[in-house]
């Protein structure tokens, strides 16, 4: 079993909308440091594969097709075998 | 087995063991207490408020169905009928206003389309703490986003409600969603297992660990330890709510489907026993059938799960392929878990082994109710004000702009511009105004819809307070051009164990019957609230009156708006020296108490025929009625609304701030074309409704002056821009700093 | 003029745009599951609802563009069939790439509902040709991801093409960050492909096309497509 | 200047329907393997903060006052420091 952690973030010079709205909130809360805020999506897969090469292969074809949007995010991923 | 302190940490008493006891003529074993345990729970089992709502009127001539099913239905001619209901997640969304606020509302939507009828709108009547506090706007903006959500991704408009703000409700706030369908009078479906050998199947969601107790949750007062009940809060799911709604009309199209039932509070327990009991049958069912979302889940668990947007479907033997097969086209479980049978219990087995047998109608409905002590709080003694010791301000302008710039009386447009109000193409008078009104499609008939309650009233008086939510929901149906036929209430109150909480319910109720039997409009559904109360600060009562209207023809619908220069504007009814229980006293003085505006029912009912009348005869260009903040707001909401101004004048022996901001009840504004006004006058006369002329509709400012024996005692004059930014911005100006 | 309003598990406005296609303008119109498929040909007009496709979970519409009746969709767009897109329709076909760019939340995170005024920037599309240049028009809106995104080059490729169709804009025409209700690029309301026969759009016009809901601006958008549909099979081929 | 990663999910066993219409989409494309989805949040937040350890103690006031709601969702989160 392989577990694939996803990360998919607006793309640098795409304004964030929700990171904005945090941002704000957090200052307003008293944490006046905060620089920057973004604010993407964390997408777990748990795929029945054994091979991890041939996961991660599944893994981009997924994001591409589906789980990002190249107009305006990015994606990242890990995967961890969790047989190991 | 379970003994009685497995009962007292589940929330039994003592007697109520020994009732199960004695119905099982054992002791019950774990799950069974469990079952036990959630029916007879306060929000299932109504067994503190029984009694007292029988006093409701819940029958008439349009009635179909009455209250004890999942909704109300009114006949509304042309074989149509409207169904509804409303209920109360106040519980929840206090732990997790998002959530919390958007599962009420999908299972108030369930409880319409579980009668076959297709939702059409939805309403939400909301009540906080003060909006200045950050968890408050945490709240508001929590719960009205969680509406937002789910009542716009199933594309049912949400078309009406009120939004409160007092201190009362800081701790506990109010969420009470109110949906409203439309069903063909031939094709109401009911919530019966009837049939022996008939198939029981479970449809939609898989079943998780969501809401555990979820119903026991909200028979107690919220506390310190109430966040520990995680579990308590599920997550909608809106779009396999919309995907269960689509699949269930589509099933209900067919004759051999025999019930339906929503699964909300009480889970599979409770849809199993109560669809028993209403049948007088029984039930057998094998809870390894049920599709799961978690593993390893125990009996206990699956049948008390709250797991949202779960129906059971009762089916004649022989039909579970059909409904299967509706079900896969939306993607969506159905499958078997039991039958119907003859001997009125409800068995539940594991895999074949019975691990559960109650009488099913023991459940549903043999919790013993509880007749509890009333008795009339002390402050109700001391809440007279004496009015000479109230100076009256010298800038009324001043006065008028602060209320219309309190968060009780200024635009609600900052919530519900977050509500999708147009889809499905039927919203003819959107919110804003008094009463939302939709057109029928395929008929010339429409529906008026509104919520209302003044909690403050039935605070300082609950018998008054109680009559006037009725009133002034039939009055904002009445000034939108439809006649009201029937009311679905939710009954918000503290803990029903302190007699003085019981006392404030016991007389709202009285007071809610007495109108609503005065002016013919049954109770036909409802839902009970009670525990909204943390640490002594309970809420204000507050028992919202859900009401619909019908108007026969649509295009003689009206509006609250001025609508053209020169028309004159008159008040029907009369006006009152009262300033109790006023937003002014409270907000502006700053003095909480008197007694709430007093309503004469009799005269009450001649106004509303009267504007009634007037509408259907297309004399007048609009109505509007005076409540929070009395005549001026009225007037001054009436120029806002019609981006117009407004002259005139009163003659009067009322003190000018009464005058102007009083709350006196049975009031209604109208403009009218000047030609109409004689004929507008005999027919007031002919229906013994006493007339004032008030003044013209006049671009430019809104201008009113209070005249004793021709003296000028008070006046009020500024321009309709300033007006309108006051009242239209401010909750925005609140909540979003 | 034969019509297709296209059902996504999680549509809602597909009884409206049905509402009004048939009865309102009269012409014969289906409802298309989205498990179904169809011939490039069967229609002349294809509405893509309004509505929550698949919930909008992952992204508004990033779902509903693998469902079959897409791929019949897909083909009728090759054959020049007019499709237009309304709210969810048009984030569904910016996911499908029939439209370039992409939809982001509204910038204030809120759902709007409310009429908007509009500045109809081409009118020599069938969908608009009923309308004047530079009118200004009060449609509704009601969306919670309507903040229209795409690059710069492909802003200006749009301006250059003349492929902008609506401009959120007050009641006098200006065009300013107080009359855009979600943060769109330039105020962009709607946009249309280079072939000209796909439109998107997040405004409803087919919730303004009664008398009865106190506005009929959106309806001449209907009209225009009739207009166009019925020119062409009237005297063109 | 510190980066600080945040992770926020729904607790397990809470409902997910995110992650199950993205799991029956992927299916549906073909990724006939995948056993289990779950979408959650990835938060960034840059905290102008020199120390490491007093950046952790901010972010996690900022996940328990406002990122995460305790009572449905779990976070955990990664700090790294951008000046080293
Ligand atoms: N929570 C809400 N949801 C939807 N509409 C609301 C809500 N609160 C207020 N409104 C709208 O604002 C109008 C004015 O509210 P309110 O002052 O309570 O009216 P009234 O005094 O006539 O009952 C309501 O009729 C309704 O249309
Ligand atoms: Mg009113």
């Amino acid at each position: 079993m392989i577990n694939a952690k996803i990360h998919v973030r607006f793309k640098s010079g795409v304004l964030d909308p929700q990171g904005t709205a945090v941002k704000g909130a957090l200052k307003h809360l008293g944490f006046e440091n905060v620089v920057d805020v973004r604010v993407g999506k964390l997408i777990e897969v748990k795929l029945d594969a054994a091979d991890e090469k041939d996961a991660k292969e599944q893994i981009k074809s997924m994001c591409e097709k589906l789980l990002a949007n190249p107009v305006i995010e990015d994606y990242s991923f890990e995967t961890q075998n969790l047989e190991v | 087995m379970a003994g009685r302190e497995d009962a007292k940490k589940l929330g039994l008493a003592d007697y109520e063991y020994d009732e199960i006891v004695k119905t099982l003529g054992r002791e019950p074993n774990h799950l069974e207490l469990g079952m036990y345990s959630v029916m007879w729970s306060e929000h299932c089992s109504y067994k503190n408020s029984k009694p007292v709502l029988k006093r409701f009127p819940t029958s008439g001539p349009r009635v179909l169905q009455g209250p004890g099913e999942n909704a109300g239905i009114v006949d509304i001619g042309d074989n149509l009928a409207v169904v509804m209901k409303i209920e109360s997640h106040n519980h929840p969304s206090a732990v997790e206003p998002y959530q919390g606020a958007a599962t009420g509302v999908g299972g108030i939507i369930r409880d319409i389309f579980t009668m076959g009828a297709r939702p059409v709108a939805l309403l939400d009547s909301l009540r906080f703490g003060n909006p200045d506090e950050p968890r408050v706007k945490y709240l508001f903006g929590g719960v009205v986003s969680g509406i937002a959500d789910y009542g716009n991704c199933m594309g049912i408009p949400t078309v009406g409600g009120e939004v409160y703000f007092d201190d009362s409700y800081r701790d506990n706030p109010l969420v009470n969603a109110m949906c409203v369908g439309i069903i063909r009078c031939d094709r109401i479906v009911r919530g019966k297992a009837a049939g022996v050998g008939n198939s029981v199947m479970l449809v939609g969601s898989a079943t998780g660990r969501d809401g555990m107790h979820g119903a026991s949750f909200a028979s107690e007062e919220l506390s310190e330890d109430s966040v520990a009940k995680r579990p308590s809060v599920q997550v909608g799911d809106p779009f396999t709510e919309k995907l269960l709604l689509e699949a269930c009309l589509e099933l209900l199209q067919n004759d051999w489907v025999v019930g339906v039932q929503d699964l909300g509070a009480a889970g599979l327990t409770s849809a199993s026993c109560e669809t028993a009991a209403r049948a007088e049958s029984g039930i057998e069912l094998d809870v390894s059938l049920v599709p799961r979302r978690e593993e390893n889940m125990n009996p206990y668990e699956v049948m008390i799960s709250e797991s949202q947007e779960r129906m059971l479907v009762i089916v004649e033997k022989g039909h579970e392929e059909d409904v299967r097969k509706i079900f896969e086209k939306w993607d969506l479980n159905a499958v078997k878990i039991g039958t119907v049978t003859a001997d009125g219990m409800l068995r539940i087995l594991e895999n074949g082994t019975v691990v559960a047998e109650v009488p099913a109608k023991s459940l549903a409905d043999g919790a013993p109710s509880i007749k509890r002590e009333s008795r009339k709080p002390f402050y109700m003694e001391d809440i007279d004000i004496d009015l000479s010791s109230i100076e009256i301000p010298e800038d009324l302008n001043n006065v008028l702009l602060k209320l219309l710039s309190s968060p009780n009386i200024a635009s609600k447009a900052w919530v519900y511009q977050q509500y999708d109000y147009t889809v499905r193409t039927d919203t003819v008078v959107p919110p804003g105004s008094d009463a939302a009104v939709l057109r029928i499609k395929g008929t010339k008939k429409g529906i008026a819809l509104t919520t209302d309650c003044n909690g403050y009233y039935c605070f300082l008086d609950p018998y008054e307070g109680g009559k006037q939510a009725v009133a002034e929901a039939a009055r904002n149906l009445v000034v939108s051009g439809a006649k009201p036929l029937a009311i679905t209430d939710c009954l918000n109150f503290g803990n029903p164990e302190k007699p003085e909480v019981y006392y404030q319910f016991e007389k709202c109720v009285d007071g809610m019957a007495e109108a609503a039997s005065f002016l013919g409009t049954p109770v036909i559904s409802g839902n009970v609230s009670f525990y909204n109360e943390t640490k002594d600060n309970a809420i204000y009562p507050t028992p919202v009156v859900g009401m619909v209207g019908l108007l026969e023809d649509v295009e003689k619908r009206c509006t609250m708006e001025f609508k053209k220069e020169g028309d004159v504007v008159v008040l029907l009814g009369d006006n009152t020296d009262e300033l109790g229980g006023s937003v002014y006293l409270k907000e502006i003085i700053g003095l909480r108490g008197g007694r709430p505006p007093r309503l004469n029912l009799d005269v009450e009912k001649k106004v509303q025929d009267c504007c009634l009348k007037a509408i259907e005869l297309g004399l007048i260009r609009s109505a509007h009625d005076v409540t929070e903040g009395g005549l001026s707001v009225a007037l001054a909401e009436s120029c806002i609304a019609g981006n117009i101004g407004f002259s005139g004048e009163i003659e009067t022996e009322i003190r000018p701030d009464a005058l102007l901001f009083g709350e006196g009840q049975s009031r209604i504004i109208m403009s009218l074309p000047e030609e109409n006004l004689s004929l507008f006058q005999q027919l007031a006369k002919e229906l013994d409704v006493n007339i004032t002329v008030l003044g013209f509709v006049k671009s430019g400012n809104f201008k009113l002056e209070v005249k004793m024996k021709g003296q000028n005692v008070g006046k009020v004059d500024i321009p309709v821009d300033k007006l309108a930014l006051s009242w239209g911005n401010a909750i925005k100006w609140k909540v979003e700093n | 003029m034969k019509c297709a309003v296209i059902m996504f598990p999680g549509s809602n406005c597909d009884i409206d745009c049905y509402h009004v296609l048939s009865e309102v303008l009269g012409q014969p119109a289906e409802y298309v599951f989205h498990k179904e498929k169809f011939g490039p040909g069967d229609f002349d007009l294809i509405v893509l609802p309004g509505g929550f496709s698949y919930g909008d979970y992952l992204r508004a519409g990033a779902i509903a563009r693998f469902s079959p009746a897409m791929d019949s969709v897909l083909k009728a767009a090759e054959a020049g069939k007019l499709i237009i897109g309304i709210c969810n329709g048009f984030q569904i076909l910016l996911e499908a790439k029939l439209l370039p760019g992409a939809m982001k939340r509204n910038r204030d995170l809120k759902f709007h509902c409310h009429d908007v005024y509009l500045r109809v920037d081409n009118d020599e599309t069938p969908f608009t040709r009923l309308y004047k240049k530079g009118e200004i028009i009060r449609l509704p809106i009601a969306h919670g991801e309507g903040n229209y995104y795409a690059d710069v080059q492909t802003i200006e490729k749009l301006k250059a093409e003349n492929r902008v169709v609506f401009t959120y804009c007050d009641r006098d025409g200006n065009v300013s960050d107080a009359a855009n209700p979600n943060g769109s690029v330039e105020n962009i309301a709607g946009i249309i492909n280079e072939q000209g026969n796909i439109l998107g759009m997040m405004p409803h016009p087919e919730r303004s096309s009664e008398e009865i809901l106190g506005n009929t601006d959106g309806k001449r958008l209907f009209e225009s497509i009739l207009r166009h549909i019925e020119g062409r099979t009237t005297y063109g081929r």
